[in-house]
């Protein structure tokens, strides 16, 4: 959109004195540092939500626990935005012009992403997406600490077409993450001289896959590569399991086990899927261990625990590194900090923010769900978000603000 | 439901100016985020109250016509970029939409249930279709339709002839409000017209008002499609306020919703479907804002018990009880004796 | 042939099997007024329907002409603009709206906003409304529904009323009045009145046509129709001889 | 050639489960005009009651066929005693009342369940059509809801039960004529339609997985089948679920699941259009 010059300066202007950012006149010490949070508690997205609302409170309270940042204590604002995009943009206006929160943690969709993200660049609210997503976000304002395609699923397409063969038929959600995670999968199948036969998109609604199991069977593919999401989407491994295909072709996926999909099925169901992601509650480290533990203190279920929950409590973990380094809350030192490299120790490994392009340096994991586990085949330490890094760099020009998708 | 004749009175100036008052006024004792929302939705209401009230055309999918005009605004304003025209598209496309269905449903003589379903259908299939448009494929000129990323970021509302100069915040309220109120009077004066008082005829007896050579699917197709406008221009309103279009617009739920604020608010007024939505709007908005009770849980009791205690929504309670507080006066009056043409019987529209 | 107020010519209707109207060639002249009668199931209801356009769902043939012009297939409100007041077998009113704002719906349709108005108070006048004028017409007692839903039928001045069953359910006494109020219309405007009660089809004594399974039986002045033995025999049954 | 008989399985199961979906609702709207937009709600709490009770070490046939239907149905009889009895004749505020109790369902639901989706695998392993791996559940459904359409004609057109239920089709003043008091009849009947759904419910558990949100996926195409179908409860629902489910999926099959749908959705809309009172308003008029 091109940003007309005249609004945006409006906008800038208007806000700030609206926050009062730079005119306020000393710290008062006590004044609570308030974090945003917009995630779906409820609705068909909640089987991811609810578990990052609960992580959420958790970093809070333990960093107030800790005596808070600064000597200041943490006020979260938390929203359901009940799987509505529209609520999304409501609280995040509410969030940027009456709560005048600090930074903001939340969306779980790209799709909800890109509805808050420019309202929050709009206002200078420091803005974390802690989820896994398709990449290529190249915005001074926005720090992502989920996986990007580079990271998470060229392992699997290596590791699959190694094993199984070259010829892939591609399942994925009908929005911006399947549409280009598909996009990816093609890249990294061709980069093997593989053949992506077909690829099927469903809206997220879509609970019925009888007639695709039927076109899979007739492409034949070696294995097929699944990027659904959410609740309805579940019906499709379902399904695959009941007509005994699990046994026939395999199945590898770039989201399957990150809501908890291996809990919901059953044993038979859901072994041999192949998938790769930052998480596992199996890692044996002991930050993962004392986590858990953490939680279940809480009151909370573990059995719930998946891979963006914890994207989610060590995305404000990070932040708070960074606040402590910058010694101040001002958007413009934390992001210097933030600049500096900073990294945090969380349950799921090193998490090392890369300067040029606000994306994290994550260990992967490629894991095979065996019996309702997902048991780890392999790690890589520490892989880097190349495919965003192709595109973005943000010390280079940081007025950037663009999100980037793979040409193939 | 018993009528309550034309519905519509003369319009008590000093009732509708304190009621603009307040709503102007408001900017100075609070935030206008959310009341701009309340207006649009209210504006939304107002649409199907017009249309059902009055007309008794009950409409499942009365999403559809917002939705359209949200989705023909943002793609109007990327192709165009000024923003005068696409406003003018959301409220025509959607008119001319539902004229063009409407006609095929009352000339196919539809009525009641069927219509409901008829109407149901027709925002399943475009909230089908627009959830399906994610890829690369479906753009109209240089907007991409997105679907379930729906259309984020198109040019808003601008001052009309400045493109430069963008409308948001307090002013943008404004203009909500006076859309509001403007449509409110247009729904006024059509009650008041001939043709507004053909379609009260319309809902009390199809057959009589066909024996006495009004054409009824014409008329019927007509309020439709203003109803529909009205509606577009609601959506289009929304598109502005969220800067975001998603399929949701279209949704079951953003139908089913509407019904309920027309309902709970009182069907058969105009104040009743505005008032409702400002109540169960905000609500809805509280309980988002808390993650300890289950929104659904909440919305739902309240409905059930709305059915059971004030079966004919809150206005006409309102109405009921302002009526036994003004009984007294009503005396004074009948003692003077004053002959009026057209007595105003139970309308909520004070 | 001056052009004839209604003419019928081999009209026919068939519903599936039965053949309801058969062959009926009829007409009316200007300002004349006419009574159908016969029993019931005699196609008298499905030659009204046919001639004010209301016959949905069975198969028709022939043509109906209105002061010459051939209203065949055309919808109901097309055919009654032609200046046409129909009252139909089940009372139909809108009984949320007052007797005012019935008829000045009716009126208004004609007549433009002001003559609305005078034509209101015109009927009122006339069939001694004032009583229950701005009275919803849902809580009136029977016989004042009929008289609102007749008024309804001249406010927007007719030059032909058609008459489905005025009688049916009213007392003796209000009997009387509406055949002084047919009279009063038949003095400006054309009727077809259709009706089974005799007393009130003997007090109108105007140009009887008798309807038997679908055809007409039998045409002309009461005294020699009511005598006629066919008419005898057909409808009221082989004991009245 | 085997391609084909695949596409025809596919086709029969739809039928299949758009008749199951639409059954509870087609009673209930066939019966008493009431239209029970928290139909939706109570298949899915015969979902989770299958689920419950299997997890619990009950047989799963046990489970869907016989708890699932028993358990929704004593919950569909406390929802027409508390609500549902007060507002017969008043269509809009039954509306507006059952879409109040599908979303206090949906947050009970939630509240007791958690939301993470929850199933019990298919208990028939998948088959070969020739060189196609079928699901063997499918035929289940297919068979399941095959005798459910037959046994409820046989009732209605047979039985004592059936003359009185096809009575307060007419009207309740027909089954009071009968000697019957209509408020039981009422009663009886969305009891029975409760049952039903739940019954539904329990058969699909192990086909989709289970969310309390997964409610709103059945209720569209339940009350688009059940309208454009008519008056007529067997004949007609079942008309439109042959011609919906066999639109459905070849669209499907030749295109994408979305463009199927989308065809059923514009299918009904012309069929509603030729017959304003739906298909059993035009043909089949005297069936049941």
């Amino acid at each position: 959109m091109a940003l007309s010059r005249r609004r945006f300066m409006t906008a800038a202007g208007t806000s700030a004195l609206a926050a009062g950012l730079p005119f306020r006149p000393a710290f008062a010490q006590g004044a609570p540092i308030k974090l945003g949070s917009i995630l779906d508690n409820s609705g068909n997205l909640d089987i991811y939500g609810k578990p990052m609302v609960i992580a959420t409170a958790m970093a809070v309270d333990e960093i107030n626990a800790a005596g808070g940042l600064l000597g200041r204590k943490i006020e979260l604002k938390q929203y359901d935005s009940q799987s509505d995009i529209a609520l999304y943009t409501k609280y995040a206006q509410q969030l940027v012009r009456e709560d005048k929160v600090d930074v903001v943690h939340g969306g779980i969709t790209s799709a909800s992403r890109e509805a808050i993200r420019q309202t929050f660049r709009r206002s200078n609210t420091l803005y974390f997406y802690n989820v896994l997503y398709e990449g290529g976000v190249c915005d001074r304002n926005c720090v992502v600490t989920g996986t990007t395609p580079a990271q998470a699923v060229e392992p699997i397409i290596d590791h699959a077409m190694k094993k199984w063969g070259n010829k892939i038929y591609t399942l994925a959600a009908d929005y911006n993450y399947g549409q280009i995670t598909a996009k990816w999968v093609a890249h990294y199948v061709e980069d093997r001289k593989g053949a992506v036969l077909k690829t099927d998109f469903f809206p997220l609604d879509v609970s019925d896959f009888g007639s695709t199991i039927a076109k899979i069977q007739e492409a034949a593919p070696s294995f097929v590569c699944s990027a659904l999401v959410g609740g309805a989407h579940l019906a499709f491994y379902r399904q695959w399991a009941a007509s005994g295909m699990n046994k026939k072709i395999p199945l590898a996926s770039t989201t399957f086990g990150v809501g908890n999909e291996h809990l919901a099925l059953s044993g038979a169901e859901g072994d041999g899927i192949l998938i790769a992601g930052n998480y596992s509650q199996e890692i044996a480290t002991p930050a993962n261990k004392d986590f858990l533990a953490r939680w279940q203190k809480r009151g909370g279920d573990t059995k719930i625990v998946h891979e963006i929950a914890v994207s989610q409590y060590q995305g404000i973990m990070l932040w708070a590194e960074c606040v402590r380094k910058a010694g101040s809350i001002e958007r413009e030192a934390v992001l210097k900090a933030i600049e500096s490299g900073a990294s945090i120790e969380g349950p799921a490994g090193l998490v090392a923010i890369e300067p040029k392009t606000h994306h994290a340096a994550l260990d992967i994991h490629l894991m095979l769900v065996k019996d309702q586990k997902l048991t780890i085949l392999e790690t890589f330490k520490q892989r880097p978000p190349s495919d965003t890094a192709q595109y973005c760099d943000l010390q280079k020009n940081p007025g950037e603000n663009k999100q980037y998708e793979v040409k193939i | 439901m018993t009528g309550s004749g034309f519905g519509v009175g003369r319009l008590r100036w000093h009732w509708f100016a304190a009621f603009a008052a307040a709503l102007l006024l408001l900017p100075l004792v609070s935030e206008t985020n959310t009341p701009t929302l309340l207006a649009i939705w209210a504006l939304f209401a107002l649409s199907l109250g017009l249309m059902w009230g009055y007309a008794g055309l009950l409409s499942f999918g009365h999403a559809a016509y917002f939705g359209l005009g949200a989705y023909t605004y943002a793609i109007a304003s990327f192709n165009i970029g000024e923003s005068t025209a696409p406003l003018l598209l959301a409220l025509l496309v959607p008119a001319l939409v539902a004229a063009i269905i409407g006609a095929m449903m009352f000339y196919g003589r539809i009525s009641d249930v069927y219509l409901g379903v008829m109407t149901l259908v027709v925002t399943l299939i475009l909230n089908r279709f627009m959830n399906a448009t994610a890829g690369d494929a479906y753009r109209i000129g240089n907007a991409r339709l997105g679907g379930f990323n729906g259309i984020p970021a198109f040019p808003t509302l601008n001052v009309p002839g400045d493109p430069g100069e963008q409308i948001y915040g307090t002013p943008y309220y404004y203009v909500v409000v006076i859309c509001l109120l403007g449509a409110y009077l247009l729904a006024r004066w059509i009650l008041a017209s001939s043709f507004g008082r053909a379609l009260v005829g319309i809902r009390e007896n199809e057959l009589r008002m066909e024996l006495i050579g009004y054409d009824v699917p014409a008329l019927k197709t007509l309020i439709f499609s203003v109803s529909a406008a009205m509606a577009g221009l609601a959506g289009c309103l929304f598109a502005n306020w969220a800067e975001i279009v998603t399929p949701s617009v279209f949704s079951l739920g953003q139908s089913a919703e509407v019904i309920i604020w027309v309902i709970v608010g009182g069907l058969g007024t105009l104040i009743g479907p505005m008032l409702g939505a400002a109540v169960l709007g905000s609500l809805k908005i509280a309980l988002g804002s808390q993650t300890t009770v289950d929104n659904s849980l909440v919305l739902g009791a309240i409905l059930i018990l709305v059915v059971l205690l004030i079966p004919r929504g809150f206005a006409p309670a309102l109405v009921a009880w302002r009526r036994r507080f003004a009984s007294a006066q009503a005396h004074r009056r009948q003692a003077r004796g004053t002959r009026r043409r057209h007595v105003v019987i139970r309308d909520a529209d004070a | 042939m001056s052009d004839a107020a209604v003419e019928t010519r081999e009209l026919s209707v068939r519903y599936g099997g039965v053949l309801a109207v058969n062959n009926v060639s009829f007409a009316l002249r200007d300002r004349e007024l006419r009574c159908l009668i016969g029993p019931n199931g005699a196609g008298k209801s499905t030659f009204f329907k046919s001639v004010t356009g209301q016959v949905r769902g069975g198969q028709a043939s022939g043509r109906v002409l209105i002061r010459g012009q051939d209203v065949f297939g055309w919808p109901t409100h097309r055919i009654v603009r032609l200046g046409i007041g129909v009252k139909t077998q089940v009372p139909s009113v809108m009984s949320g709206l007052t007797v005012e704002e019935n008829l000045w719906l009716s009126a208004r349709r004609t007549l433009g906003r002001q003559g609305a108005d005078a034509a209101v108070d015109e009927v009122v006048a006339e069939l001694g409304l004032e009583g229950f004028a701005r009275r919803q017409v849902g809580e009136l007692a029977h016989g004042q529904r009929q008289l609102a839903e007749i008024g309804v039928v001249l406010a927007n001045k007719p030059w032909l009323v058609l008459l489905d069953e005025p009688a049916a359910g009213i007392t003796s006494q209000e009997t009387e009045r509406l055949v002084a109020i047919i009279r009063r219309i038949n003095r400006t405007a054309a009727l077809i009145v259709v009706d089974h009660d005799m007393h009130f089809v003997r007090m109108l004594d105007a140009t009887i046509t008798v309807f038997h399974q679908g055809s007409i039986l039998v045409e002309g002045r009461t005294a020699d129709v009511l005598a006629d033995a066919r008419v005898r025999e057909v409808y009221l049954g082989s004991r009245a001889r | 050639m085997d391609y084909a008989a695949v596409v025809v399985l596919e086709i029969l199961y739809m039928i299949a489960f758009l008749a199951l979906i639409s059954a509870g609702l087609a009673v209930v709207f066939g019966m008493m005009r009431v239209i029970n937009l928290a139909h939706g709600e109570l298949v899915m709490l015969g979902g989770y009651a299958t689920i419950a009770s299997s997890k619990a070490g009950i047989n799963i046939y046990v489970a869907m066929l016989i708890i699932a239907p028993i358990a929704v149905g004593l919950i569909g009889l406390v929802v027409e005693r508390l609500i549902v009895r007060f507002l017969y004749g008043r269509m809009i505020d039954t509306m507006l009342a059952t879409w109040g109790l599908s979303l206090l369902l949906i947050g009970l639901v939630t509240l007791i369940f958690g939301n993470s989706a929850v199933s019990v695998p298919a208990p028939i392993p998948g088959y070969q059509v020739g060189r196609y791996q079928m699901g063997g559940y499918n035929l289940f459904i297919i068979a399941t809801s095959a005798i459910l359409m037959f046994s409820m004609w046989l009732v209605l057109r047979y039985t004592r039960v059936g003359l009185i239920a096809r009575g307060a089709m007419q009207g309740a003043d027909v089954v009071a004529a009968l000697g019957h008091n209509p408020k039981t009849i009422y009663m009886v009947t969305f009891t029975v339609g409760a049952a039903l759904s739940g019954l539904a419910g329990g058969i699909l558990a192990p086909l989709t997985g289970l969310l309390p949100s997964v409610g709103g996926s059945y209720i569209a195409k339940a009350f688009i089948t059940v309208i454009t179908g008519g008056a007529a409860v067997i004949a007609g629902t079942l008309s439109t679920a042959v011609v919906f489910g066999t639109v459905n999926q070849l669209v499907s099959f030749a295109s994408t699941p979305v463009i199927g749908e989308i065809a059923m959705l514009a299918l009904a809309m012309v069929l509603l259009r030729l017959m304003p009172q739906g298909v059993t308003g035009r043909f089949f008029r005297s069936s049941t």
